[in-house]
């Protein structure tokens, strides 16, 4: 389905673009039909750049990213199977307009001859779908609508079109605690019916909850990548490790890991590529024993 | 750091390329030739002299070369300091033309630009948020800043020169005296300077203080305020912390609006008969006295030019976020 | 005992009325105690935190009254409460990121802040404090956009606590951080109240698991009241109030999966402030509400030091 | 005349004196009451002191430094000997001068006539503006030190006298050997000449001429001007100078001052020629100029008519609020009176009546046929005629904007343009313009510069100062030439001619003489006094700075001026 | 996230709100009133007055101010209101023109430069600077002196081709940081075009601000154009406010007393750009809960 390979990305940064910074760096993995794969890392390790990338929003400076088989080509055709969902869904709305022009601009794409009654339908059940009741939420402005039903929206928005793929950039991150769950539920719906999802957080918990696989990436590198519960159990890398012992439970105390630093061999994440330590668990360092 | 400035020079010398194109460009493709209006001028009738004549100026003025030497000559000349010969002031060099003008012209400009900026500045921000003074005085500021320049001028010359005497109306210095390093004479230049100096410091102080005035209020409602304010600083060090902030967009206003002041400027040493760059231009204006008209203008250019970078590189030192920037902190 | 809030009503200003953001919050801190404040977006949780130490232009104080040590605190009057700010209450905001002046070196302002109220600095306390927050002493040679966000968190905290407040107000102070820097800033705080820094303080966040680490105690809000307030431990353990029961199970944990346990959000969403409804807030999206409800339940101490608004509990 | 300006806004004398410009009793600073301040010849800053340049030299080169062998007294209609002696043409072609004795230059060498031969010698070079004279001048040789003698191929009188106040001497030798780019283009920093004063310094804005205490015309002649320093100012705008001559700070203006009537008639110490209009003498005369060689105005009935239809009252009393007088139909300035010829001007002389124009267009041919209320072409073509004058003068645009309205009543559709100047002057040289304003002949010793202006012939590609309308009547030229011939002091024989040129002017109107302008001239009494004037016991010369008019009046006015304090 | 509850009145108050603190707001009040009554006095002031030709010499000369001429007549006798009234018009007219072209040229430069970034950026940022630099009046003066033609339009036009740099970099900044903005990035998903993003999707969030933007060039385009009429490079034909200045001027109308000539165009062109300037601030509170006073 998706395939990420050795994918790079070098912003150049400073007032004048003096410097460069490497947010991505020769990043490879695959997501598969109807699977959920989480792509978890702390702020700034460059999760919604390679989110971005796959969208074509921004262009790769090295590597290449297919959808099928056939490389991302940003445009009306692709947008068709490959759609995203971002972070904030308060930015994703023009807010002079109303929320559900997002439809609109989704006819006048790709179904300007669908009679609008038609249109109205399709609209409804997608709403309906992402259980929302369009007549609440329908011919509203997006600040007259809560976090939860914009996000929902935006989903329901993708869902009008044959997806194959949905980018879900931290979808749940502005949401309430509760309203956070009911959109996790839908996305795990949406993958019984056969979608992949990258879905991107910085938070272990809904990772976990959701994906088939995780990559844990760290400044712009993989670390550790497998199957979840794999990683989630076993954690291989010191700072799979840090990142796991870092996050609160509710029942039970912090426990501490030492810290990454401590390690000889990760200044900066791997170098030497990825190692596969068991099937399907690789982690990028071949020398954990040393730590 | 180097590359920053690597790059501001070259935006800076292309500017300049541009504006000196634009300067060569415009009269030579405009109606009228500066020689024909010489020998107008000498009221000249005998074909042959005429004839004669005009040999001779095309000459000296270099218009029987082709067009792209003349370019080229207008470029040398440029980098000998040399614009040529004035026409309505024969023969005078331009270039002594403008060095007699342009110490009026800074002696105004320099003093109206960074006292309005100051004042204007510390007026606005002393206003800012507090109810009487805000609905007071600064509509006294729009007021200001809305005036043509020309307007406030005339009444000014009118009122204190004319009617009340207080002060001359024209001229740089009496026409009296002869330059000297005496008090007499400094004090004289003083009293020639100041209705055209309070004229454009004037119509300028009304708009710093309104910029600073509306800048400051967002520096006030911003977050670091709102923080000292929740310890209990005391109104002043917030204000004076806001200002501080407020201070650094100005400075970029400042570089923006310095071509308008130099209009400023132009129109008030018109009204005031100032010997300055800007009477020289509108009289190289009124006898079609390109050489000069170019030479003035390239001045301004410069001066402009030279203004703007040197604002652009005290931004850049003042401004620790604009540092960081360059050390690739920002997006 | 060292904070007494009782019965504190503090009202936003709109076009289209008053925003009733605190709508009668009684509680009580000892001296040493870390209160967790916790509860939905839009319940009130910032505007206790500012009611306590500075009200914006738009708040109102309405009722109620605050006790500091046995002082009652001039809340409403902006002027007589800067004596007690910095002094005898703090602040750690949660806009941290952008609460020191961006133009000035962080040892500067710190100097002056200190000078303005009247207070000389210690350099050698400051650079000890900055020390235990694990940041280098150079920082205040810095500017604070040299500093990554966490680092600036930090820099807040020691500068709002040098003044050895008993009571200081952290608000969402950890939200914007990633997991690690989270857990640190946490330490640090903690680290403050057991140096004897702070006496007590009030810890605002919404994320209930953290709270959890921090907080002796923890007060759950609900649209401008209290809802539930107990020692940490048990109110995690056994919450009494339907929508802290509720919140807590929604709450999806490492091990907790989709495929094995389904978890489900609270239906439904909390009323508006500007007009609510009377009697027990949580009443439309409860599932246990019932006719009683219709009436404004009382804050009952159902156990020692455990309180609950409801008539269920 | 003008009711509104009265005294309400006005400065009163007395505020004004308070503050006085000039620094008073400053060490170094020229002492006030010694001091002439003039301004209104100098457009710009003093660009070279060299007498050749005429055009732009600074004010009082010729005049104040330089000196010509003779002045011309308008009044009197006769030159004066100045540093002539006497003159005489000792026969047809031969004319001789008697240099005084005991002329020098600043450096202390006699003038001879040796440099009178030297300076009109220069007008050899192409380039020298009066080089034209040796179209006709044959050889000038010094006889002795004190006589030159001038031989010519031919005669030309009039001309002749016209030279003879208008060449300036230079000493011989301080020129001798400049090159011709130097005579015609070099500055002369340090002017060595005759005349009473010397340069001092200058500036920007300001030329300053210090008095010669030896000068010659001491004893030579009896006078001596007053003011031991000159300072002329280099023209402020209109309102600038108005102001400084409130404020006492200028003691002679001689711009053009829209509305200083008021001040004339009110009680601010300040005067001019007349106390009533049109307050000031008559210096040149200002004419519509059609271009005849374009239709319908190269139709002589068309141009009368055209004539007739211009409101020059509206002008004189509207646009100059009564500064300027009308010119009556010959344009002969008031000086010329005696030359004009009252029978032609009754018989077929021109006066404004819009109905009249509008019958002399009907019988001419001109009808209205669309009924637009304005005329067509003999063939029904439209008539659209433009005036151009040169943009920001004023004066002339609010006078152009009365012709088109006047033109319009009568029927002539007639378009008010203002180009810049430059691009009128090359319109006008090359004839590419329907109709424009000029005024390019002074008053001088001979109507024989007005006609010579009007007639000129042959037309050139480019017209450049004479004959703009490219008006082509070989009789009326031969005229010209004709008078040109009679000798200065045979004023029936000039009148004779004259006449019969009036006649061709009034018939064909290849020009038409709309208004006298002024010889501006504003004077403070604050410092100065006993200014010309028309009062009885007044000096009657012309109180001017201008350009070539030193010679004509103005220099005699400073000999003539007395401190007001004294 | 509060107002899910959203009902029918809460949205009609919300929708206006912007309205509501604008009627309310002194400064915008005041300020616009002024444009307006001076606006419409240009307007249709020459039709009431059923004059056509406002430079005739219809008076006396030098009249002070009466009920029949209400601010006197000039030295050639013309009706100094009449004048005044079409002079604003021509006024208004330079500035909304002027104004107009360099809000079209800076919404284009900065919205290109803003969105598109990257080199097309670099280019236009030059540009822009040259003709920041550039010291308009010079060019101006240069152009006008040597151009034939001057009409109001051609006046206005010039202005408009050089006074847009700092508008232009403004609207830049407020792209650059929209274009960030998600929705913008859903519409590309949605398959919508450049300039149909820039035009539909960011350019309406910055309304307030590009008219804004608007006021501030119309206000300077008057300015210039009254400086240009000054120094004599106005339109040759026609009255404004600028060319009745440098009459009056010329004319030494002060020195003649004749002050009913001098102040008014001054003071109407003062009280425009004023007006505008203080209804712009009174705009920015209105449009920035911030600003709005509590
Ligand atoms: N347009 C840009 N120009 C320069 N640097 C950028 C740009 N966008 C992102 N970056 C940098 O690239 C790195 C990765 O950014 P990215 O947004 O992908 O992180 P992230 O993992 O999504 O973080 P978060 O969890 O905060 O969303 C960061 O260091 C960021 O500063
Ligand atoms: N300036 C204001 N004007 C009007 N209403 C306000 C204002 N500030 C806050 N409110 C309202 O007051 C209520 C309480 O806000 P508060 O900021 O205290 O919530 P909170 O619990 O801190 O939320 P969050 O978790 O989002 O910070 C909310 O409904 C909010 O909409
Ligand atoms: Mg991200
Ligand atoms: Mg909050």
């Amino acid at each position: 389905m998706l395939k990420v390979e050795n994918v790079t990305k070098v912003y150049k940064v400073g007032t004048f673009g003096g410097r460069t910074l490497t947010a991505v760096d020769a990043v490879s993995f695959e997501v598969r039909p109807g699977e959920v794969v989480s792509l978890i890392g702390e702020s700034g390790s460059g999760k919604s750049t390679i989110g971005k990338m796959i969208l074509g929003l921004i262009p790769m400076t090295g590597g290449t990213i297919t959808v099928d088989g056939v490389p991302v080509k940003p445009g009306r055709d692709y947008y068709r199977s490959v759609q995203g969902v971002f972070q904030d869904p308060f930015s994703c709305y023009n807010p002079v307009f109303k929320a559900d022009r997002v439809f609109q601009l989704i006819k006048d794409s790709y179904y300007p001859s669908v009679p609008g009654k038609e249109w109205t339908e399709r609209v409804h059940s997608a709403i309906e779908d992402v259980r929302l009741n369009p007549r609440e939420v329908l011919g509203k402005f997006p600040h007259q609508l809560s976090g939860g039903q914009l996000q929902r929206l935006l989903i329901a928005r993708a869902l009008l079109l044959d997806l194959k793929l949905l980018i879900a950039d931290e979808i749940t991150s502005m949401l309430d605690a509760s309203t956070r769950i009911d959109v996790l539920n839908l996305l795990a719906e949406l993958k019984g019916r056969g979608l992949s999802v990258l879905y991107v957080t910085h938070d272990l918990s809904l990772g976990h909850y959701l994906a088939e696989r995780t990559v844990v990436l760290r400044s712009g590198a993989v670390v550790e990548m497998g199957l979840t519960h794999k990683v989630f159990d076993d954690p291989l890398h010191p700072y799979t490790r840090q990142l796991l012992s870092s996050v609160p439970r509710l029942h039970a105390p912090w426990e501490d890991a030492p810290p990454v630093e401590t390690c000889l061999y990760h200044e900066r994440g791997a170098t030497g590529g990825l190692y596969e330590a068991e099937p399907g668990h690789f982690v990028a360092c071949a020398k954990l024993d040393d730590c | 750091m180097r590359q920053y400035f690597g790059r501001k020079l070259f935006i800076y010398g292309l500017t300049f390329v541009a504006a000196v194109t634009v300067n060569w460009v415009i009269p030579r493709f405009m109606p009228g030739d500066p020689v024909a209006s010489m020998l107008a001028r000498a009221r000249v009738s005998q074909p042959e002299a005429v004839e004669a004549m005009r040999v001779y100026y095309t000459n000296l003025f270099g218009f029987d070369e082709p067009i792209w030497q003349q370019y080229l000559n207008f470029w040398g000349a440029l980098f000998r300091g040399d614009f040529g010969i004035s026409i309505y002031v024969f023969p005078v060099p331009v270039t002594d033309l403008i060095m007699g003008a342009v110490p009026y012209t800074l002696g105004l400009m320099i003093p109206a630009v960074l006292l309005s900026y100051w004042v204007g500045n510390r007026f606005g921000a002393f206003a800012a948020r507090r109810k009487l003074l805000d609905n007071t005085v600064l509509p006294v500021g729009y007021v200001l800043t809305a005036t043509p320049y020309m307007w406030l001028a005339v009444l000014l010359a009118w009122g204190f020169g004319v009617v009340a005497g207080w002060f001359p109306i024209a001229g740089g210095y009496s026409f009296s005296l002869t330059p000297s390093w005496s008090w007499t004479f400094f004090l004289d230049l003083l009293h020639h300077w100041a209705l055209p100096f309070l004229s454009l410091f004037l119509v300028a102080l009304g708009g710093w203080a309104i910029g600073m005035r509306n800048m400051i209020i967002y520096e006030l409602e911003s977050d670091y305020s709102n923080y000292l304010a929740a310890l209990g600083a005391p109104a002043k060090l917030i204000r004076r912390y806001a200002y501080r902030n407020a201070i650094l967009p100005q400075i970029t206003g400042l570089a923006l609006q310095l071509g308008v002041l130099v209009a400023g400027a132009l129109v008030t040493e018109i009204v005031f008969s100032y010997p300055g760059i800007g009477s020289l231009i509108l009289k190289a204006i009124q006898n079609q006295d390109f050489f000069l008209l170019q030479g003035s203008f390239m001045f301004i250019v410069i001066g402009v030019l030279v203004a703007n970078f040197i604002i652009d590189i005290v931004y850049v030192l003042i401004d620790p976020r604009t540092r960081t920037g360059m050390a690739g902190a920002q997006a | 005992m060292s904070l007494r809030v009782s019965e504190l009503r503090v009202h936003y200003k709109t076009l289209r009325g008053d925003v009733k953001a605190l709508d009668g919050v009684s509680f009580t801190m000892d001296d040493g105690e870390i209160l967790g404040l916790a509860g939905e977006s839009g319940c009130g949780k910032t505007t206790l935190g500012k009611s306590l130490i500075r009200m914006d232009g738009r708040m109102r104080h309405v009722g109620g009254t605050v006790e500091l040590d046995g002082r009652e605190l001039p809340i409403g009057d902006d002027r007589a409460m800067n004596d007690y700010r910095f002094h005898e209450i703090s602040l750690i905001p949660q806009y941290s990121m952008s609460a020191m002046n961006p133009t000035r070196r962080i040892g500067r302002m710190v100097t002056e802040l200190l000078r303005s109220r009247g207070v000389t600095l210690d350099r050698k306390e400051l650079e000890s404090r900055i020390g235990m927050v694990g940041l280098p002493r150079e920082v205040l040679d810095r500017y604070p956009i040299e500093l990554s966000g966490g680092q600036k968190q930090r820099m807040v905290m020691v500068i709002s606590t040098l003044l050895d407040p008993a009571l200081l107000i952290a608000d969402e102070i950890t939200s914007a951080l990633d997991v690690s820097t989270q857990k640190a800033v946490a330490k640090a705080l903690l680290g403050f109240r057991d140096g004897g820094y702070v006496k007590s303080m009030i810890f605002i966040t919404h994320d209930l698991a953290l709270t959890s680490h921090i907080a002796d105690t923890v007060m759950v809000m609900y649209a401008g009241k209290l809802a539930e307030k107990a020692p940490s431990e048990k109110l995690i353990k056994a919450p009494k109030h339907p929508y802290t029961k509720l919140l807590i199970n929604s709450l999806p944990e490492i091990g907790v999966r989709y495929e094995e346990r389904k978890l489900a959000g609270i239906p439904g969403s909390p009323p508006s402030l500007l007009n609510p409804p009377q009697g027990c807030r949580f009443r439309d999206r409860c599932p246990l509400a019932g006719d009683e409800c219709a009436e404004e339940p009382p804050v009952n101490e159902i156990e020692p030091n455990h309180f609950v608004a409801c008539w269920k509990a | 005349a003008c009711t509104g300006g009265g005294g309400t806004a006005a400065p009163t004398p007395a505020t004004s004196q308070a503050g006085s410009p000039p620094a008073q009793g400053n060490a170094g600073a020229l002492p006030r009451n010694e001091t002439l301040y003039t301004t209104g010849t100098q457009w710009g800053p003093p660009a070279n002191f060299n007498p050749i340049r005429e055009w732009d030299s600074a004010t009082g080169t010729k005049g104040l430094v330089y000196e010509t062998l003779f002045h011309y007294d308008p009044n009197a209609g006769k030159l004066v000997p100045w540093i002539a002696e006497s003159g005489s043409w000792t026969d047809d072609k031969t004319y001789e001068a008697k240099i005084r004795q005991g002329v020098t230059w600043a450096d202390g060498k006699p003038l001879t006539a040796k440099d009178v031969a030297f300076s009109y010698g220069l007008g050899k070079m192409e380039t020298v503006p009066f080089h034209n004279i040796w179209d006709w001048l044959e050889n000038v040789e010094a006889v002795d030190d004190q006589t030159v003698r001038f031989s010519f191929s031919e005669a030309n009188y009039q001309e002749w006298d016209f030279n003879l106040y208008s060449r300036v001497i230079v000493p011989e030798h301080v020129w001798t050997g400049r090159s011709e780019e130097d005579v015609l283009n070099g500055v002369n920093e340090n002017p060595v000449g005759s005349g009473a004063y010397k340069y001092q310094s200058h500036d920007q804005d300001r030329v300053v001429w210090v008095k010669r205490d030896d000068w010659w015309g001491k004893t030579a002649l009896g006078m001596e001007p007053k003011p031991k320093y000159i300072v002329d100012v280099a023209n402020p705008s209109n309102e600038v100078a108005m102001g400084m001559l409130l404020q006492k700070g200028l003691d002679l203006s001689n711009n053009f001052m829209p509305g200083v009537a008021n001040l004339i008639n009110g009680n601010f110490g300040i005067t001019s020629y007349y106390d009533e209009p049109p307050y000031m003498l008559s210096a040149n005369t200002a004419w519509l100029v059609p271009n005849t060689t374009k239709k319908p105005m190269d139709d002589p009935a068309f141009r009368k008519a055209l004539a007739t239809s211009v409101d020059v009252k509206k002008i004189v009393e509207g646009v100059y609020g009564n500064l300027v007088k009308a010119a009556s139909p010959t344009g002969l300035l008031p000086q010329w009176d005696q030359f004009v010829d009252q029978a032609v001007v009754s018989s077929d002389g021109f006066t404004f009546n819009t109905d009249e124009a509008k019958k002399m267009l009907a019988d001419a041919g001109y009808r209205d046929r669309d009924g637009d209320g304005l005329v067509e072409n003999k063939d029904g073509s439209k008539i659209s005629l433009t005036i151009e004058v040169p943009t920001g003068w004023t004066d002339w645009m609010e006078a152009a904007r009365v012709i088109s309205s006047s033109g319009k009543a009568a029927g002539i559709e007639i378009t008010p343009e203002f180009p810049d100047f430059n691009a009128l002057v090359e319109k006008r040289g090359k004839g590419n313009f329907d109709l424009v304003i000029n005024n390019e002949r002074q008053l001088s010793s001979s109507p024989w510069t007005y006609y010579d202006y009007m007639f000129q012939l042959p037309i050139r590609k480019v017209q450049n100062t004479t004959n703009f309308g490219r008006y082509e009547n070989k009789e009326a030229w031969e005229l010209v030439q004709q008078l040109d011939k009679v000798k200065t002091d045979d004023v029936e024989g000039m009148k004779e001619v004259i006449s019969k040129i009036q006649k061709i002017h009034m018939d064909d109107m290849p020009i038409i003489p709309l208004w006298y302008n002024g010889m501006w001239a504003q004077a403070s009494n604050a410092t100065w006094k006993n200014w010309p004037s028309a009062a009885e016991g007044a000096p009657k010369h012309a109180p001017t700075m201008w350009r070539n008019w030193m010679e004509l009046g103005g220099f005699e006015t400073l000999t003539q001026l007395q401190p007001a304090a004294g | 996230m509060t107002a899910t509850t959203a009902l029918p009145t809460e949205e009609r108050v919300v929708r206006r709100e912007a309205l509501y603190f604008a009627v309310r707001n002194p400064k915008l009040v005041i300020g616009f009133s002024i444009v307006l009554v001076l606006a419409l006095t240009g307007l249709f002031g020459p039709v009431i007055l059923g004059v056509d030709a406002p430079n005739e010499y219809v008076a006396m000369p030098m009249l002070p101010p009466s009920s029949e001429y209400w601010f006197g007549t000039t030295t050639q006798g013309q009706d100094v209101f009449v004048q005044f009234v079409y002079g604003l018009r021509t006024t208004i007219l330079a500035g909304a023109i002027g104004g107009g072209i360099a809000a079209v040229i800076a919404m284009v430069i900065g919205f290109v430069a803003g969105y598109r970034g990257g080199m097309v950026d670099e280019v236009l940022n030059m540009l822009t600077n040259i003709v920041l630099v550039i010291p308009t009046l010079a060019v101006l003066l240069i152009i006008n002196a040597y151009l034939g033609i001057r009409s109001v339009g051609m006046q206005a036009l010039l202005i408009g081709l050089t006074s847009w740099p700092w508008a232009a970099r403004a609207i830049r900044a407020q792209t650059f940081s929209l274009r960030s903005r998600d929705f913008v990035d859903l519409a590309r998903l949605s398959g919508v075009g450049t300039p149909r993003i820039i035009a539909r999707e960011i350019a309406p969030n910055m309304s307030s601000y590009l008219f804004m933007t608007f006021i501030l060039l119309f206000g300077s385009s008057v300015l210039i154009a009254a400086s240009l009429d000054f120094i004599g490079l106005g339109p040759t034909e026609g009255v404004s406010l600028g060319l009745m200045l440098q009459n009056a001027t010329q004319w030494s109308a002060l020195q003649l007393g004749l002050w009913w000539w001098f102040v008014p165009p001054g003071a109407a062109i003062t009280a425009v750009v004023g007006a505008l300037y203080v209804a712009n601030v009174g705009l920015d509170e209105v449009f920035n809960p911030k600003l709005r006073e509590t």
